[in-house]
């Protein structure tokens, strides 16, 4: 099983989501989080102190897919919506999953996905 | 808000030469609600304008600052604070400068006594917001860094040295320091935003600057919140101003005209500085240019015609922008939601505008020198005169009472993990916000 | 509140016979902005008082609760409450308890007609924004586990049942149950805050706690917006205190003393008593303090001197403190926001402190024991025969009403899941804050 | 509103045939505490209102577009527009349409003149309060989408070329255009909701839709303080509506009563609606209807019966909620915050409703069909007409005012890219809440 | 050393820290996310304007445990308290952790949990 | 390639984050947790009643590196600058990550980062 992490555009997520669904992927965690990259964060003023907010807001999916065939699905519907083409559209990362448990029926790994 | 302003009022309803000795439905109505106004401004409207603009993790403390010192001055000012201020001198020396304990607990004074056409007790009340207020915007120097119990003593100190005595000398009638100058301060200019504006910057002084300040963003809590705050401002500014021609004529009428004028053109131009100089025009900063119209046009408020408002309020706000963005950061000092830049400095403006711009129309000019011979020149050095006794007396007063709060609590001053972590989570238990 | 107290008025004014027919400007000016400053404490300062005490997730039902119940009150009060409270008696026998029905919809009051120097079309707003916070008040006991349909039933049947008839026995004039007992209440200590307090402490009961009750921590959605409905309410008190003097006169400018005095000093008081016992003077504890010195000098505000009302106000906040932190978790019932522990405990006290603490002056003395043989033993019995007769009737009428608002909405208490998801989801499918 | 009804109040006073000539502290009490309610309205009132229902992204957005038409609304209204609507005319023919520039920077009037019993200067002020409101309500049907700097020119030449020539066509006295056809508006039904409701429709439809609307959810900020808002209305529209009846007089006693009976229907009606429809009655829509009620009895508010104003107030509501949710879908424009939904369609419903309901009571009504021969079709047309006259006039001003506008500035609408990010942000660099 | 990430109820927190105390594990970090899947969102009212909210609020704890004792503990532990039986009790995932440090004391991997 | 997740007192994300940058690291993603561990949390007060926060405020990073070189010096970086000593100072946790994308250009892997 594999965990995919993608960090994207918040506005993207409506979107990002329904090709999600659309490619079988039936669930997803998502959470806001604040990204540092090259993408350039905005000035905020307050009363004539100009100060810049360098960590801009983004949204992080969590999507755990039992093989290949899912990674590769995901993979895609990520890559295709999320995208603007303009700077700080975000990483997505693929790390391993050893286990996976669904707390109400207690069916395991592929079962629980 | 002189006393012997009450003898205008006269001067407007002629057919009651007597109009001082019986109550008048319409002025104790509008003095009643103009109480209710002034109220409203300071745990409502002071205290969302300052906690709105302070960080979430001392916003609360921000708040309770402002309503805390409120009640507490206010449960002072009926208890001494009034005597000391306008209580029925006992002594020609000491007249000059306190009016005398003899109105403790406002002793002596009965329900049915009047001042002028309304109740004294409604007058008791309307000047203890005053004092309350004028306390309460000094806390904006200071926030987040503070402690609690050296704030309250502060303020409980300050209402009865520093502010019932300046109140004295300049409202105090025949005797008093200042009163026989002739300065002109309708509602308060010099007396309520000067004096807590530097208060203010006496405290950012002493207690010194905020962990961080200038290296780290220290960012509004709900500028939303603080924007309110100014709404709820003017409104009760309504009652602050109109209030101090302590009735429902027409000098409450000139005041409530110049009021909105003032406040209007402040907000109007501070957001046309702010969009000129920083190509972004801010809601705070809209919201800061009307509070310092209002500031502005105060001690005018009952003597200039409505050009004269305008001017008034709109370099109130160019003053007070300047204090802000320029002289603090000159100067270093830690005025933190700029009690000094706006309510001293715009105060200051106003005090001196007073002069400049007073009408010359002798039923609305108090007595001095424009009143008496038409000079101008020796009015507007009669405002530079009270403006300086009134800095120097809260200067060294507010020194002085600092210096007695900091000992009594072991110093002023929170420590830096406190500091760190929020005054909200570690002086107060409580948290801003449980979503 | 009484009406006889017109009488007093005159008086006052007595080259005005006569002053009862006419229209004053000035108390009418009055009266209404009265009345204004009276609602505004519903909808937006009980409103926000409450809400910001609630947890995030009940903290729309919260509000609802109280707007809902204000409009739903304000349209029955006109439409029946205030006949059956004020309507001209039609029975003897029935004059003991209700007006009757001969004014329902306002029938037979014209326009121009005068409640003493006012249009009697004002009496019957300012009438109703009290009958209006009284159940409003209420809802603080039993928020975050109570139908919004069994509640709105509540709310219509006890403004007609319970709040109309004890207002008329109170207030409804000769021949009414308890006018004659001459008990003072100056402006509703007992018909609005121990009445409302009281009927949100049996809701308490019969609806059962919340779940969860002293296991989980409810956090208050925002401690900042429960203080600035404190402000307001406040603000609006100088309506509900000093609109019961019925005029722009003397006896409200002292209303407006005591009401100051007794805010300033509850919030002072419950602020020390926190810092002594827990170490940490919250802001909510200052808000809680001001409520609570507002609540208690109500019954009082036009009866005692400003010494008087220090006390009454300082006790005040020291009885709703112990009944908040001591008497609730002593006998475990889940009086949530505290509506019991503030409004009647304050109230109660209010009510028997008016008798010890009332100036003996026949100026501002109703009919009574106090001002007809200077008895004031037996004042205070009458006072404590009031808060008994009153209290006895909410009591009983509160019960029933419950049972039948409960009966037709099969039960008044939401299911569990409902509970536990929270009330302004599932109830109104809405969200606090969506940042 | 109409300048010819101060004569009525001379029948109220009948012992005052120069009551107009003496100014009368009680009436300058309410027109200033009138004032200062109106103007409460608009920079807390609706922008909390207006905020509060907007995305946060552009929350701040709203409220500055509110606050800042305020402040410049409200000074050229009294540079310039409160002389074209109500200065002294120089020219028949011009007197049709506007009074003139003879009276800019309000030259020519002095503070001792008054308008019937109350100082001139309170006139202005308080004119200018429903000046800057008209404007401001505008704003609800475009947020989160038009240039700052388009809006705030918009505002300017709007405040000059259509409110001020439709509020002297309205009531600018003997000769203006549509004051003798006799239609009946007691408060601004037609020349502040009906108009500033329209203009907003026509902002809307001219700047185009949010991008994503209908397809993204566009969930509001805080549905708690957008309730706060419509609480701190119905506070202030006892000054709007009392006032005017430019007096503390019996009319403005029967203003009171139906504008609490008109809101509180309101309120419940559409609470109603929701739960029988959607099964779940919202706090906004009780906001919604609280304001929907008072938008519809404002026209009526001194000339109907307590049941006059209930239906007025139920029916607004119905038809402010068939228009926002039915009418709004039908259509598809985007008028965002339901400007025109409630108080166009409200204030429409109101105005013919006043022909409808109105009390047939000389010393109620105003010169019209109606009052001089009891026709009461005849007064419904009058209505009708006086509804169209200013639609068109609007209609066509505001959208040459618009254009005009965009002009300047480069096109009125923000690129998609600022409105993805949300206004805040990118116009004012400012952001909601730091938590 | 693994890492568990529990997606749960928010209204389970508290019984399932306790568990976890009580199991013997000492650290853990906890945050707000929002979770797709089989549960049904809500529909919320604007105006009139009915939409659902698909994402439903969940919280996810995340514990690093060093040995396969403590593995077995915690999910024991998880699945006993965050069990309701209905749908949206919310899923486990197990991956591996390669380093550990306590910034505190600069120790590493198992003396550092 | 790694992950780093780094949990820290809150008030050290800006030192962490100029000196992560000054190590040559461009990227990171950063959101609010709560931390559950040896430090003691405080105390609220809500009317008299006073109840133990439990869960303190903390801040996650996380950052994925191309290499040992960049994971030590970002661990490098971390460790001095999220340090005060004090209890609370929190934990970092190194995990394997098998494929990353950029998804503004479609680069995969070491290039992504
Ligand atoms: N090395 C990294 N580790 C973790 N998150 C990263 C890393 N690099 C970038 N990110 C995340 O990806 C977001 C976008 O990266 P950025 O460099 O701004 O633009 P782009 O994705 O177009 O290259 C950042 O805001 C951050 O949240
Ligand atoms: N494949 C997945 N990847 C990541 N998170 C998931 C995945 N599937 C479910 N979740 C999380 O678990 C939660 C519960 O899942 P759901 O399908 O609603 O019910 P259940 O857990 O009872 O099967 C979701 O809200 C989501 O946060
Ligand atoms: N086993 C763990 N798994 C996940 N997070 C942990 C673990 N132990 C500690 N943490 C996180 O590290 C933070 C600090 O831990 P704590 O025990 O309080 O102090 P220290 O880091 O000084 O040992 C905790 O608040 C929590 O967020």
């Amino acid at each position: 099983m594999k965990k995919i992490e993608a960090i994207i555009k918040p506005f993207k997520l409506e979107e990002v989501k329904d090709a999600l669904v659309a490619a079988g992927i039936e669930g997803m965690t998502v959470s806001e989080v604040k990204g540092y990259g090259r993408q350039q964060g905005h000035s905020e003023l307050y009363r004539g102190a100009e100060y810049v907010v360098e960590f801009i807001p983004k949204v992080k999916i969590e999507i755990v897919v039992s093989n290949e065939y899912y990674l590769n699905k995901a993979l895609t519907a990520i890559r295709e919506n999320a995208k603007t083409g303009k700077i700080g559209d975000g990483k997505i990362f693929v790390s391993e999953i050893i286990k996976t448990i669904r707390i109400r029926t207690d069916e395991e790994d592929e079962e629980a996905l | 808000m002189k006393f012997k302003f009450l003898s205008l009022f006269a001067v407007l309803v002629p057919m009651a030469a007597f109009a001082e000795d019986k109550l008048d439905s319409g002025n104790t109505a509008w003095m009643m609600i103009s109480t209710a106004l002034v109220l409203l401004m300071t745990p409502a409207g002071l205290a969302l304008f300052y906690s709105g603009m302070t960080r979430s993790k001392n916003t609360l403390n921000t708040f309770a600052m402002v309503m805390g010192a409120f009640v507490l001055a206010m449960v002072l000012w009926i208890f001494a604070g009034y005597s000391i201020a306008f209580g029925a001198s006992q002594n020609a020396t000491l007249q000059n400068a306190v009016g005398g304990l003899g109105n403790i607990m406002l002793d002596g004074i009965k329900w049915t006594d009047l001042s002028g056409s309304y109740p004294t007790y409604i007058f008791v009340v309307f000047q203890g917001t005053f004092a309350a207020i004028a306390v309460a915007i000094a806390s904006g120097s200071v926030i987040g860094r503070m402690k609690f119990s050296s704030w309250l003593i502060f303020v409980a100190l300050w209402g009865l040295i520093v502010y019932a005595p300046i109140a004295h000398m300049v409202w105090g009638g025949k005797g008093a320091l200042l009163f026989d100058a002739g300065a002109l301060d309708f509602a308060g200019g010099t007396v309520v935003h000067m004096n807590g504006g530097l208060a203010g910057l006496v405290l950012a002084v002493l207690v010194g600057k905020r962990t961080g300040y200038l290296k780290t963003a220290m960012k509004p809590y709900s500028v939303l919140l603080a924007a309110v705050g100014a709404a709820l401002l003017w409104f009760g500014w309504y009652g602050f101003n109109g209030g101090s021609a302590f009735g429902a004529n027409a000098i409450a009428g000139l005041a409530v005209l110049t009021t909105t004028a003032g406040a209007a053109i402040g907000g109007a131009v501070w957001m046309l500085l702010e969009w000129i100089i920083f190509k972004k025009p801010t809601l705070l900063g809209i919201a800061s240019g009307i509070v310092a119209g209002l500031v502005a046009i105060t001690p005018a408020a009952g003597f200039v015609s409505v050009g004269g408002a305008f001017i008034i309020g709109a370099f109130g706000s160019i003053i007070a922008f300047l204090g802000v963005v320029w002289l603090k950061k000159k100067f270093g000092y830690d005025d933190s939601l700029d009690a000094f830049g706006i309510h001293f400095l715009a105060g200051l403006w106003g005090a001196i505008a007073t002069g400049i711009f007073a009408l010359e129309d002798k039923k609305l000019l108090w007595d001095g020198p424009l009143k008496e011979s038409g000079n101008r020149m020796e009015q507007i050095f009669v405002q530079f005169e009270s403006v300086v006794a009134v800095g120097l007396f809260t200067l060294i007063g507010t020194v002085i009472v600092y210096f007695i709060a900091s000992a009594l609590t072991g110093g002023a001053r929170v420590d830096t993990r406190v500091e760190e972590i929020g005054l909200d989570e570690t002086i107060h238990g409580e948290k801003a916000m449980n979503l």
